[in-house]
């Protein structure tokens, strides 16, 4: 009973830990001197052998760690091998174009024209190589700056970001012309 | 009714400090009795210290939500209209009911969290070289569907959208005073200055400006430089004029949108 | 046989993934359908429920975990560094419960509930990984959708949005019922 609950807590201790830890850590936390923790310990090792066990429990000069058994290294790498899904959802698509168009931008800018936070959008981004840091701002703070990527030039079939199709200046002037006539019309009624 | 111990700064808003009169009265939360609640309202109002305008108006819409509905009671109902069949206080207590849902859930929330928080992870232990190869993302891939006219237009709506916010009116004053005299020009006047002279008078540096705009924009970049680590100030009394010490020994150069 | 392997191959895999991996990958890898893959892990599940089993498999939306037994937490304190996490005020736990439950949902709809301005709390939440962008409404401003995330269900021990604790139907019924009495006497007055 007390043997089950000790294997238990030796199995937790090793899996949170990750990396290799000393017997007498061990005996100490589960509460039992080190020589029953080494009996205990070794007779955990005769049951991951088991061929339904994943992962085994290793000794490195009187630590133990635990581990992946090496003969499924390949269904690990075939594992790896599977990519996630990667997908441009709108969050993304949308800070993508702030960057782009405003480049070189911080990332406090980027979040006052969306008006939420934007860090996991500009990681992501910049996790799929379309955006990169260039540099700081010499500004209070020294913010990181980020513009789009080589790699997203030539995706877009652009050969410098001149070639981006400007929203400039008439785009945005067209727009205050918009707004201004609406306001217009507020006043006038 | 007695005066509530409580402190206002506890309440996260109006609803919540209603929910806590009606609570605290032992009222059902269908039966407000506007009047009086309306009163502790007040007085809570009146009590509260802050003097931030944003929860204070928050406060104050309930508030006269709850007038509002007090005078539709006291106003005699007439017969004939079916509309005014409908008790005032639906909607308040419809929402209290919802809001009231809402806190009983978060407190169940909070048990599942923590016995949750009783479990633990693992760091991923991928080998290097496998990690190295997880990597990769292809980027022709995820942008297969997306062309630049649709980037463009996602960027269109949001700048749109920006310039939806902007009153065209005041903008354009801001814009005028704006290019009179710019922050960053005017740091770079108090650095050049405070490099020549390293110790000044704060009262002469204002004096020396021209227009009230300039002053304002001294007061700033003087501000900014202390901010910056800059500028070091004193001043022995109250009123006395205050010295400057310039600590910096080069001049950094501001462009405007940083500020 | 075969099943044993499988079973080794998904122990592994989790073991070396650390974080919660999809169902269609751990399938792919070990070259098993998903419905079998599915029952493989699930009996997985019952055999890690054994007392001498430290660690255990969760499900999060389709996807599997491993984690430490939370019986076991004040053995693995003992040893094991934890990092401190983020306290959830009331107001979060506030905001964050009105948006798992009325997910996708906007910043408006929020602050129509609480009676408060919740940029704040919302900004936090998204910082702390518990809620994200869900994409925009289909309504004039375009206002931003808010839902919450998978590290929200892994904090709350939650397979999925289904098990989100329900409002008991009694107690609603009877509040109504109370309610319409009330408004019955209030017209005989």
């Amino acid at each position: 009973m007390e043997i089950k609950l000790a294997e238990a807590q030796i199995e937790a201790i090793l899996f949170t830990m990750g990396e290799a830890v000393e017997l007498n850590r061990i005996a100490a936390a589960i509460e039992h001197d080190e020589e029953t923790t080494r009996k205990i310990i070794h007779n955990m090792m005769d049951k991951y052998a088991s061929e339904d066990r994943g992962i085994q429990i290793i000794e490195l000069e009187g630590s133990y760690q635990l581990c992946t058994k090496s003969s499924l290294y390949e269904t690990i790498i075939k594992i790896a091998h599977i990519p996630k899904k990667h997908v441009l959802t709108d969050v993304l698509l949308e800070t993508l174009s702030i960057i782009a168009y405003k480049q070189p931008v911080t990332k406090m800018q980027i979040e006052a024209i969306r008006g939420v936070k934007s860090d996991h959008a500009v990681n992501k981004l910049i996790e799929y190589n379309l955006v990169c840091e260039m540099g700081r701002m010499d500004a209070p703070g020294r913010p990181i700056l980020f513009g789009t990527t080589e790699e997203f030039l030539r995706n877009f079939g652009l050969n410098s970001l001149e070639s981006l199709p400007v929203l400039n200046p008439e785009i945005k002037e067209e727009f205050k012309l918009e707004a201004e006539e609406e306001a217009q019309l507020k006043l006038d009624i | 009714m007695s005066k509530l111990p409580v402190k206002l700064e506890v309440f996260e808003g109006p609803l919540d400090l209603l929910l806590h009169l009606i609570d605290k009265n032992k009222i059902n939360i269908y039966d407000i009795p506007i009047a009086e609640i309306t009163e502790q309202y007040l007085e809570y109002i009146n009590a509260m210290e802050t003097k931030n305008l944003e929860i204070m108006s928050e406060f104050l819409v309930m508030a006269a939500t709850l007038i509002k509905i007090k005078s539709k009671m006291l106003l005699p109902v007439e017969e004939t209209d079916e509309e005014d069949d409908v008790d005032p206080r639906q909607e308040l207590v419809e929402r209290l009911l919802e809001y009231k849902m809402f806190k009983y859930i978060s407190e169940e929330l909070k048990d599942y969290e923590q016995n949750a928080s009783k479990s633990l992870y693992k760091e991923p232990t991928i080998p290097d070289e496998i990690a190295d190869y997880k990597q990769e993302v292809n980027v022709e891939e995820i942008l297969s569907d997306i062309t630049l006219a649709k980037l463009q237009k996602i960027y269109k709506s949001i700048i749109k959208k920006q310039n939806d916010k902007i009153d065209p009116i005041r903008s354009k004053f801001g814009k005028i005073e704006k290019e009179e005299i710019s922050l960053s020009q005017k740091l770079i006047q108090i650095q050049s200055y405070g490099l020549k002279h390293r110790l000044f008078s704060f009262r002469n540096l204002l004096e020396a400006q021209h227009s009230r705009m300039e002053i304002v924009v001294t007061f700033l970049g003087i501000l900014e430089l202390i901010k910056m680590g800059r500028i070091r100030i004193q001043q022995e009394d109250l009123f006395d004029d205050i010295k400057i010490k310039y600590i910096a020994d080069d001049i950094i150069q501001m462009e405007e949108d940083e500020f």
